[in-house]
């Protein structure tokens, strides 16, 4: 084991993880339920449920829907808060023996300012990933990080006042993905988490409703992945050197080894812990296995590796090569 | 709470349910009335998540011994794929998950109330309630004849039963709600306990509440893990202090719950008070529906 | 049948569809290959594969690879140029006995411009679907579609100049998609096919490989669904009384009517074509079904008739309800 | 070409591959030596498209009139699938699909030469040539013992044949175009049809272009569709009049073709040619890749 670990330690700008693989926000609960299901000391790291400055009390239910490989899903971010969630949540994620990523939400700068501000200096706090899918209460969008400033201003603001490694997690569908990532990343963060959920609906035509009670949700799973692995693709040759988390349906070895190669640093799984929380901890044992097989030492001798030819990206005998 | 890779012993049809029984040592050990599984589908498909399934026989003595038996009602692609499975094959269960049903320590006539594939949990829970001295009655309702779960089982398990169905197929025509006060009155109904769909276990909230019975109920609300990581199975229960109300996992805080403290009407009323992104010209307000 | 017919027709600004199920462009062959395998006459309209001013060879293979419940593909939008098109496959395909509907794309305003002129006046030609998701090498962006004013001024000039109806297939993970779809609306496109297949990647890490010749690809097939619903019905509430083609994961007549409730005037399909040529059509009598077990007379009796709130995208008790 | 639902009369293990033989008269009655069938995979599953196989067998005449036999290489989760399904299930398939390959009219001497499971098409072809009285020489080849393909009915089938393993397992130790040369000497080869992995392919057609034989290649390149809708198939193969190239579709222009007009090294050549969004800063080009 202790091989393992060695060959699978990361340095993600200031954080070690002993392996790549992170539970994604969301989908790792308060602190006590994974106890007995996992051997959380062999999980890179553990994003909270996303926080906000004041309590959440999230979305009506039914809040996930089945789709073809994926889910449908809106919990409204439930959370208790901000100073609950330091007091009491914290400490318990802590005991895990993992590190805790904080995913932090605000609708306005102020709130990213004061959460962050309520994170300093807590030493449970490994690092800070800053969810950027929700409505801009200032600019009145409805999704923040979806514009190229905006997102720089505010993942630059926490970036500036956080002692800790700051996580732009960028929506996985924005299209000008590669440039909110550059701006990011100039503004001061860390590093990004590609990506989250784009929006979805789930509607069940013999009720004529909607299959969650909040309406819309968003999408998660499996159907993901190759969006996923594209972003990654185009972010991580955006802003080369940035370490960049992949998620989005990665569910086994081999699909992390696909994130690695299309540039990923780690990778966080959120369905697939739902479905088995061991997941975390055999898909590193599968980039193991992998690694093994390919006689490589660490996931970094694969990233970017992804063999495109050297005229990639340029122009080329593309014209030439039309008609 | 165990995680484990379970042989099917034997799969039963009953009317319109299905039976299945695991080996599963660690499980039956733990499990107790009201307590639910996780089963994992099978790899490869289009579907997901694990399906969940209340026990309905936890066997810890006797030639049984180690087995744990639950029952599928079947809806759609989980429960049908879990119609099809055989003797010999394994499934990959986690168990024993959630709240059980609390047994009276004073009292001692319970009322068992149950629609559907409910039943397979009250079933469970009137044998560890006789265990216990108590004084166990039923009513059992379903839309149909093959909908009512094991109703010789039924009977033999309780003093009296009332079974009803929508179509008058077995026992009275009429819902279980029709049967209920007689029931009450006739057995001095100290303690009730229900397990059905949850606008049937709101009425019997209503009725409970009206006539002070302690009751306890076992809901069904669609979980994304049941293990209590996602809080998407939530129920909005009031703070004890009066403040308000919380969602509550149903999988972690529930499935059993007390039916005085559950809002309802909030939590069936099927007007969502979420807001989603607004059409352009709407205000965008605080929301995380995506 | 002839109930069937008049049950499921539909008026899309225009051209009437006697079956709202159309097949996705790029998807339908070039005339001949469907013959035998479905009655075209009962599949409400073809789109043809997208046309270039330009023959285009397209991509190197693998062009296509398997994700979750999803296809990454790339052709390159091989095509014969325009010219070829309209003296060689137009005809063919208007042989179909269906509705004709061109795919065009172009790198320049002025392609679009050529393009459309090159379709004047030729009768076979039902309408015309602007693609938008390729390159713009006038303003150098890798979307074109995915700026509000380019993809208007593109789909507005296409309109100008076309005398049948035109829809402005709009790509499905744009960030602003319901301001582009109103701004191209305003611009004077008949409507709007939503959308466009969204980037992906496929990588085969057994090879160190991308699974497609060409590297990167587009995402189809049932995995999108969530994601499709969910832009309909967000750009359907944007343009309403605009007719919305909704593309993108579906499969049988429940997606359809998903669809039809989330705000589809009519539906596309391209994956289940290639998996079951006949698809359309079982769709299409899936639709029947539903309609007469509703007791509904046509496919407009359940347009954006998902039953959601009075209280819906308004402000309301969202605050109270928070804590 | 006929789409439907075909029984499976039955199935057999071939060494590493597997047969099937299904009920599909209309298909049976049209195919031909190079075709091939599109078979549907079962519902709700993740994986989609369908999986395509050449026709091993398609037998007009006779106790097996009317019956289709095609045969499967396990590779994923299709293929595993295939190996799977039981007589009497059915399967839903479409063919005959693509291009035959063209029997001589004055050459004699056919030289068959197959690598795995490319076979299954050439010993049918083989069938044909014989019936029309040529004269069949084979060449088969494969990694080891389990994958060669039917030896004892290669042998049958052909005047002489030369069976090469990777490993040496069965026949000569190497591979097919080490034996080749010889082969072709030995039997005065006139004309030449090959079925294998393109790379081989790639090194008969050369050899073939040296020598001046007249020779047609079965090839598998992946498929969406199978049915001439999708254009994901394509083959580089030269324009007759020499003006450049085309991007045929192997489905239907195809798999048959002539390897002196494929561009085997553009086909094979790892080096994608088209280009991807751009990282930020180099220029956008033309190209639709997405
Ligand atoms: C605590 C608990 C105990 C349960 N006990 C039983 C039991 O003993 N016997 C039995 O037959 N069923 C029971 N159910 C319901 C059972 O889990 C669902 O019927 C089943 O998951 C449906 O899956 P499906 O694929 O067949 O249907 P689908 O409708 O395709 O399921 C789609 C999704 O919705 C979820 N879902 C659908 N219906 C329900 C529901 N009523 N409650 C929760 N989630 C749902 C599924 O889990 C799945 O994620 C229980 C549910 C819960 C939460
Ligand atoms: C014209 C033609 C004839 C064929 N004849 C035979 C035959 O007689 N016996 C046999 O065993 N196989 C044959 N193949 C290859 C067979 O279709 C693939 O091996 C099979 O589809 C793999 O599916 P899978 O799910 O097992 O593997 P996967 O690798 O999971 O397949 C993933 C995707 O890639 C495609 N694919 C994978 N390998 C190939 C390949 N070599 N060629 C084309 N598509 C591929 C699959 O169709 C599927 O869409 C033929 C292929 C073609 C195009
Ligand atoms: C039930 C559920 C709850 C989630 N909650 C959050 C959250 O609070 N904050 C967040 O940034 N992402 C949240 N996510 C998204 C995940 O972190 C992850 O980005 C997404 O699910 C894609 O990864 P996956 O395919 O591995 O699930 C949630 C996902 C699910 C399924
Ligand atoms: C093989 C293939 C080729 C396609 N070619 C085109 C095309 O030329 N132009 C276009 O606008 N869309 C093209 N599409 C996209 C489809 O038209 C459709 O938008 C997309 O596949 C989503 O729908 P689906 O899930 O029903 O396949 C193609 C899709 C596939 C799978
Ligand atoms: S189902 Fe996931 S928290 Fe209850
Ligand atoms: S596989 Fe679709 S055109 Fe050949």
């Amino acid at each position: 084991m202790a091989g393992v670990k060695r060959s699978l330690a990361v340095d993600l700008g200031g954080i070690v993880l002993t392996t790549p693989v992170m539970i994604a926000a969301g989908c790792a609960g308060t602190g006590k339920e994974l106890t007995g299901l996992v051997e959380l000391r062999k999980v890179g790291a553990i994003v909270s449920r996303t926080i906000t400055l004041d309590p959440e009390r999230g979305s009506p239910t039914p809040r996930i829907a089945e789709s073809a490989s994926g889910v449908v899903w809106s919990t409204g971010l439930q959370n208790p808060g901000i100073d609950a969630f330091v007091a009491e949540e914290l400490p318990r994620l802590a005991r895990s023996g993992s590190h805790v990523v904080v995913s932090i939400a605000g609708g306005t700068l102020e709130e990213y300012v004061r959460l962050t501000g309520a994170l300093q200096g807590r030493p449970e706090v490994s690092a800070i990933e800053v969810h950027l899918s929700g409505p801009d209460l200032e600019l009145q969008r409805p999704m923040l990080g979806a514009h190229v400033d905006r997102a720089a201003e505010v993942a630059g603001a926490v970036a500036r006042m956080s002692m800790v490694p700051v996580f732009a997690k960028l929506p996985l569908h924005a299209s000008d993905l590669p440039e909110i990532a550059g701006a990011v990343v100039r503004a001061g963060a860390t590093g990004l988490t590609i990506g989250g959920s784009p929006p979805a609906l789930d509607v069940q035509p013999e009720r004529l409703r909607p299959g969650l009670g909040g309406v819309t949700g968003w999408l998660s799973g499996p159907a993901l992945l190759p969006m996923t692995l594209r972003a990654v693709f185009d972010v991580s040759r955006a802003v080369p050197d940035t370490p960049v988390i992949a998620v989005g349906g990665i569910r086994t070895g081999e699909d992390a080894v696909a994130a690695f190669l299309a540039g990923a640093w780690a990778v966080q799984v959120g369905t697939a812990t739902l479905i088995d929380p061991a997941a975390p901890v055999s898909i590193a044992q599968g980039i193991v296995r992998y690694l093994k097989a390919k006689g490589l030492a660490t996931p970094a001798d694969v990233r970017s590796r992804l063999r495109v030819p050297a005229s990639f990206g340029v122009a080329s005998d593309a014209e030439e090569d039309r008609r | 709470m165990t995680r484990l890779r379970a042989e099917i012993l034997s799969t039963r049809k009953l009317g319109a349910y299905h039976s299945l029984t695991l080996v599963a040592p660690d499980i039956a050990e733990k499990a107790r009335p009201g307590q639910f599984l996780a089963v994992k589908m099978p790899e490869g498909r289009a579907f997901l998540l694990r399906r969940h399934f209340a026990v309905h026989q936890a066997s810890r003595r006797g030639g049984w011994a180690g087995t744990l038996e639950f029952v599928v009602d079947p809806l759609g692609p989980g429960t049908e794929w879990l119609m099809s499975v055989k003797a010999h094959e394994f499934l990959e269960v986690i168990g024993p998950l959630g709240t059980a049903f609390a047994y009276p320590k004073r009292h001692t006539n319970c009322l068992l109330v149950a629609e559907g594939h409910g039943a397979s949990s009250l079933y469970f829970l009137a044998q560890e309630l006789l265990a216990r001295h108590k004084r166990v009655d039923m009513v059992v309702g379903a839309e149909t004849l093959d909908r009512v779960f094991k109703p010789i089982e039924g009977k033999r398990l309780s003093q009296t039963i009332s079974i009803v169905t929508a179509d008058g197929t077995l026992g009275e025509r009429g819902s279980v709600m029709d049967v209920l006060p007689e029931m009450v009155e006739a057995t001095g109904t100290e303690v009730l306990y229900a397990a059905a769909p949850s606008p049937i276990l709101a009425r019997i909230a209503g009725f409970c509440k009206e006539r002070a019975i302690p009751a306890q109920v076992a809901v069904e609300e669609r979980m994304g893990c049941g293990l209590g990581l996602c809080q998407t199975c939530v129920v909005p229960v009031a703070r004890k202090d009066g403040s308000g109300y919380d969602h509550l996992r149903s999988c972690v805080d529930g499935p059993v719950f007390n039916p005085a403290r559950v809002l309802w009407d909030r939590w069936l009323s099927e007007e969502p008070t979420m807001l989603p992104t607004p059409p352009e010209g709407l205000p965008v307000v605080r929301s995380w529906p995506g």
